[in-house]
């Protein structure tokens, strides 16, 4: 592919040799079978999925055993792949938007967000200050639903049955709220470029705070059932342990990131929509281990529930379109915009040449680039762990596979 | 399936009230339990696979405790069943599994000097059969009725003593003890990669 | 039917014990070499339980209970030895295992 | 042969004691016929529990409330393809999922579920149900070895491993409830289900309180390690879903599958049945020693026809919180039909309760008191059979709580449960317990 930005192809191409030299992998991450095997000629090739019952979807890993013990796994992803980012190459940039919602179908407004504010920035413009409100809400909300869909299927590939249900009670109340505004509970297709396409239905500010008063204490019921659960706390605590320069290194983001000990949070760092203008914490954790991050995402969601009830108390008036043109035309230029989705960050890199469809669009999803750090950390563990490591990264396959 | 449901029909056979009284069909259930212990016994020097010698070595095993409970011993009995089908041919298994079997499935059953091995058993087995019909007064024809009752309090009494006396086997009892003791230190350092 | 008596089960006994021979000096792997000495430890548990059958005395039985453990120990030892072995030679065939040292 | 039948129905001994082959064959039967009607029912239980546990309504479609759901599973089950697959070991993989059911059926044997009320009381009770009960491992064992497949071997080994450790445990505690039956005159203790029942009502108490903590200690070891012992969460290693798919039983489908699953309730039943009657007090009703009076024994003597009452009222409840739509005209008229049924039974055992209660009664006519003298035997035993069977309902209970409420425990922590804390405790508890016995008496 040749860019249609014609200047500096050269520099570029120096800039990311340097580039690849600064952030050059740690050479422990280059991962050789360490040691010799306990029995050499009995090592198991398990393949996990990718129909498995514990692989959230269609991954597929293929686990070197020695007994029970892990010398190494290979992710084979794809099964999943409908080429999302080439199907933007022939849709204009309004009919796209409801495809990037397939890609991490249980956070797809988190991924209209990211779309819609990536193309305005490339049109250069903003959304006025209720659409990003709205935004907000709708986001934070996404977030709460994500991580208890997460948390309920963590805990059953752990073998506690019962959150999910607990967590898909409480999470059913979100995905109500999701479709009295726009009709749909998945795939919600909520926000236009320029802003929101409905206005709030009546009674949403009252549904929000319903909700708040409603989930507050359900998050601590399942902190209850879990935090101080002495099996949860042996099964979870010092299990695939990842180091803050390792996440670094291979580029992990999101609440992995920060059990790790990394303060990093597009929320805070990179403020978009209305971000700015809320009072919130960013929780981080200390070990990087698998109970770090349940800690991590179970405060994440509290923190959600405090920047939603700012949001709704002070939801400003007025309109809640920009002036977009009918027929979106970028100027010829690229784009890079990340927000902070559920799962760590979400980018978008638009190139435009000018017409009415993208010439290239290239997602950043984090569930990929988590991925990559399931081998780093199940390495030695047991074939329990690497279900549990799996769970606790928080993948979506149709977000790796596009 | 066989010797299942013979340990459920000898446990409702053997245990009559009166000591003294033999068994129902002893003849019928000799037989049936000798066959089944000897054939178990062949099938495992005989079968190519681990696992199938293995289970033919459980068949024997249990067809033996069926025996020892005819003969009035139902706590080696119970011993042979917990210890020997559920312990040590468990580990057996484990064993086999966790070393390759598909190998070992498809390499020569016998070793090069089998035919030496075999004369020697047949010579073993002639020797036997001469001792037996030599020796035939040598064992009378008589079952002298054990007490089955108390028969696992007996065996403790003379295993442990009773009433502050040493039992006659008493410090061969805690020897064997020692010696279990040995061996899983023994088997553990053994296997153990690092110590 | 002939009434059951020792002889007979001293016949079983002898039975198995040549089989468990035959086993223990003709087969390669070592696991079945094993299990043919329980077969053996076996033959003779049946031996002393029918002599204490033989003469009311639970000697026998003892005695049988002695050799329970003792199969207990050699299994636990020689699959020990067994694991040990095949992680340095990658086999189990008696006849492989010809080294004293490597 | 109709003597010999008739000979043992006024014995007080089981038939196996008795000597008689009929009624052994007969208690067999009904042991076997009732275990699987306690597995079926144990089926559709445990998922209503486990459902409403998790605030779902679990099976609501076949027959009221999902009555009949375990016989359309079976239906289901048995009209499967028994698939086998064409690398596994063809005999092995037939052979493996009996031996696990005979194993788990065989318990019943020595389990008492009255003074009388066993196929056979053997001197080695205890030892033979720990015997048959670790045979069931080789089922497992053989049935992931046999498949040929990776995640039934690991299933495998896994049990392999979990079974034999536990068992360590599991007899040490089981030694320890022995070793509390010799604690009296005679200084001699029983290895007999039927004599450790009895010792519990000779020294007047459940042993899960005698040395109080001690027996309730060793009672505790005794059910994690049983948990363990059935693969039953939070120790289901062997058929961790979310690791192993199905662990051992992966390959297999249809009869054969549910037979496995036979297995794992008939077991799950019997070491319960066994923690019933080694600590529980077996068949003993609530304190048998401090109200002892005839007035007492007709209190108790009535639960049964009350408990099943008390069944046939939530049915009829059901029945009138039924929607009233032609849909669930049917369902209604099932439970309707059913909650007769429970009532008609309840009938039945408080009539036969309150005939007993008369038995004794003076100036009675001939006939009549005949009549009462066989509903007072009746009665009697079916005091047992309720005593026993409500106790071993609790701990059915408890299984299915453990796997509502708990994560699955990783395999490496399990071993080091097994053997870093439940064997030095039940040492440590069986040591104390001999100590303290020595003492006290």
């Amino acid at each position: 592919m040749s860019a249609p930005v014609k200047d500096g192809s050269k520099d570029n191409a120096n800039d990311v040799s340097a580039h690849a030299q600064h952030h050059a992998i740690p050479s422990h991450l280059h991962l050789e079978t360490p040691e010799k095997p306990y029995l050499d000629s009995n090592e198991l090739i398990i393949n996990m999925g990718p129909q498995h019952p514990a692989t959230h979807g269609v991954l597929r890993v293929i686990l070197k055993l020695d007994g029970e013990k892990v010398r190494g796994t290979e992710c084979v992803i794809g099964y999943l792949h409908r080429g999302v980012e080439k199907i933007a190459e022939n849709r204009t940039y309004t009919m796209f938007n409801p495809y990037v919602d397939r890609m991490d179908y249980v956070a797809a407004v988190s991924n209209g967000l990211g779309y819609c504010e990536a193309v305005e920035k490339l049109l250069n413009v903003e959304a006025p200050p209720r659409a990003d409100y709205i935004r907000v809400i709708l986001t934070e909300l996404n977030r709460i639903a994500s991580h208890q869909l997460w948390l309920g299927t963590h805990a059953l590939d752990i073998g506690a049955m019962t959150p999910l249900f607990y967590t898909f009670r409480d999470r059913e109340e979100i995905l109500k709220i999701f479709e009295r505004y726009c009709g749909a509970r998945l795939t919600t297709h909520a926000f236009r470029i320029g802003g929101c396409q409905y206005e709030t239905y009546a009674g949403f500010e009252k549904d929000v705070k319903n909700f708040l008063t409603f989930v507050a204490p359900k998050i601590d019921e399942y902190e209850e059932l879990l935090t101080t659960n002495r099996i949860w706390l042996e099964r979870t605590k010092n299990v695939g342990v990842i180091s803050a320069e390792d996440c670094v290194a291979l580029g992990v983001t999101g609440p992995v990131l920060r059990a790790s000990g990394v303060k990093w949070d597009l929320r805070k760092a990179q403020p978009y929509a209305a971000y700015s203008k809320f009072d919130f914490e960013i929780p981080t954790g200390e070990n990087g281990d698998t109970f770090d991050r349940y800690l991590v995402r179970m405060e994440e969601m509290r923190q959600s529930l405090r920047i939603v009830e700012q949001a709704v108390n002070s939801i400003p008036e007025g309109p809640i379109m920009a002036k977009v043109p009918k027929v979106i035309k970028p100027p010829v230029g690229e784009i890079y915009h990340s927000i902070e989705a559920p799962k760590g960050e979400l980018g978008y890199f638009i190139v435009s040449d000018g017409s009415t469809q993208p010439y290239r669009l290239r997602v950043r999803p984090p569930s990929l680039v988590n991925l990559q750090a399931l081998d780093v950390m199940v390495r030695g563990l047991l074939v329990a762990d690497v279900i549990a490591v799996i769970g606790t990264i928080d993948i979506v396959l149709g977000e790796v596979d596009r | 399936m066989i010797p299942g449901l013979n340990l459920a029909l000898m446990a409702v056979f053997t245990t009559t009230t009166d000591p003294g009284m033999e068994p129902v069909a002893t003849p019928f259930f000799f037989y049936l339990l000798s066959g089944l212990a000897i054939l178990g016994g062949f099938l495992v020097i005989t079968r190519r696979n681990p696992v199938h010698c293995a289970l033919a070595l459980i068949l024997t095993l249990i067809a033996m405790a069926h025996l020892y409970l005819m003969l009035y011993a139902p706590f080696v009995a119970a011993v042979q069943i917990i210890v020997y089908a559920g312990g040590i041919m468990v580990l057996f298994l484990f064993v086999i599994m966790l070393v390759s079997i598909e190998r070992a499935s498809k390499d020569r059953r016998f070793n090069r000097f089998w035919p030496v091995g075999l004369a020697a058993a047949c010579a073993l087995m002639a020797l036997f059969v001469s001792a037996f019909v030599k020796g035939r007064a040598l064992f009378p024809d008589r079952m002298i009725a054990i007490p089955e009752g108390s028969n696992t309090q007996q065996v403790a009494s003379m295993l442990y003593g009773e009433a502050g006396r040493m039992g006659q086997y008493t410090f061969a009892f805690e020897i064997a003890s020692l010696l279990l003791l040995v061996a899983i230190l023994g088997a553990v350092i053994m296997t153990k990669k690092k110590i | 039917m002939v009434p059951i008596t020792t002889l007979h089960y001293l016949v079983v006994a002898a039975a198995l014990f040549v089989l468990g021979v035959i086993g223990v000096l003709t087969r390669r792997n070592v696991v079945i070499v094993l299990m043919s000495i329980e077969l053996i430890l076996n033959a003779v548990n049946l031996n002393l339980v029918a002599f204490s059958r033989m003469w009311g005395k639970l000697d026998g039985q003892v005695f049988a209970i002695f050799i329970v453990v003792d199969a207990a120990a050699e299994a636990a030892v020689g699959l020990g030895i067994l694991i040990a072995f095949f992680r340095n030679k990658e086999t189990i065939n008696v006849d492989e295992i010809d080294l004293l040292k490597w | 042969m109709p003597n010999f039948i008739m000979s043992y129905l006024g014995s007080t001994v089981t038939p196996g004691e008795a000597g008689n082959q009929f009624w052994a064959l007969i208690y067999v039967l009904i042991i076997f016929a009732g275990v699987s009607l306690a597995v079926v029912a144990m089926n559709w239980f445990e998922r209503k529990a486990l459902a409403h546990f998790q605030i779902r309504l679990g099976p609501m479609r076949v027959g009221p409330h999902g009555l009949l759901q375990p016989i359309a599973d079976a239906l289901k089950l048995a009209l499967k393809e028994d698939i086998i697959p064409a690398e596994a070991d063809q005999f092995v993989f037939w052979f493996a999922p009996v031996i696990g059911l005979l194993a788990a059926f065989t318990v019943y044997i020595v389990i008492p579920f009255g003074p009388s009320q066993a196929v056979s009381d053997m001197n080695i009770g205890v030892l033979f149900m720990l015997g048959v009960s670790s045979l069931g491992v080789l089922g497992i064992v053989v049935a992931g070895w046999a498949s040929n497949s990776h995640y039934p071997l690991i299933g495998a080994l896994r049990s392999s491993a979990q079974m034999v450790s536990y068992e360590v445990a599991m007899g040490l505690a089981v030694v320890s409830a022995v070793l509390m039956t010799s604690f009296n005159d005679k200084g001699t203790g029983t290895l007999s289900m039927i004599g450790i029942v009895q010792a519990q009502q000779q020294q007047g108490i459940w042993f899960v309180f005698k040395f109080f903590p001690l027996g309730l200690v060793a009672f505790v070891n005794f059910v994690i390690a049983m948990i363990a012992e059935t693969n039953r969460a939070p120790f289901d290693m062997a058929e961790a879903e979310s690791e192993l798919t199905a662990g051992y039983h992966t390959e297999y489908s249809g009869l054969r599958w549910s037979l496995f699953m036979l297995a794992e309730y008939a077991a799950m039943i019997a070491v319960s049945s066994i923690a019933v009657t080694l600590w529980l007090g077996g068949w003993l009703r609530p304190f048998p020693n401090l109200l002892h009076a005839p007035a007492w024994d007709f209190i108790f003597s009535l639960f049964p026809g009350l408990t099943f009452g008390a069944l046939a009222a939530i049915a009829v409840i059901g029945v009138m919180r039924m929607p009233a739509h032609p849909y669930f005209k049917v369902q209604r008229i099932g439970l309707a039909v059913f909650a007769a049924l429970l009532g008609f039974i309840a009938l039945f055992l408080l009539v036969i309760a309150v005939g007993a209660r008369f038995a004794d009664a003076t100036n009675l006519p001939e006939k009549l008191e005949a009549l009462l003298r066989i509903f007072a035997r009746f009665s009697e035993g079916i005091d047992y059979v309720y005593w026993f069977v409500l106790k071993v309902a609790l701990f059915m209970y408890l299984f299915i709580w453990c796997r509502a409420t708990w994560p699955r425990y990783r395999f490496d922590q399990l071993m080091r449960v097994g053997w870093k804390v439940l064997l030095p405790i039940t040492l440590v508890v069986l040591i104390l317990t001999a100590i303290v016995g020595v003492i006290v008496s």
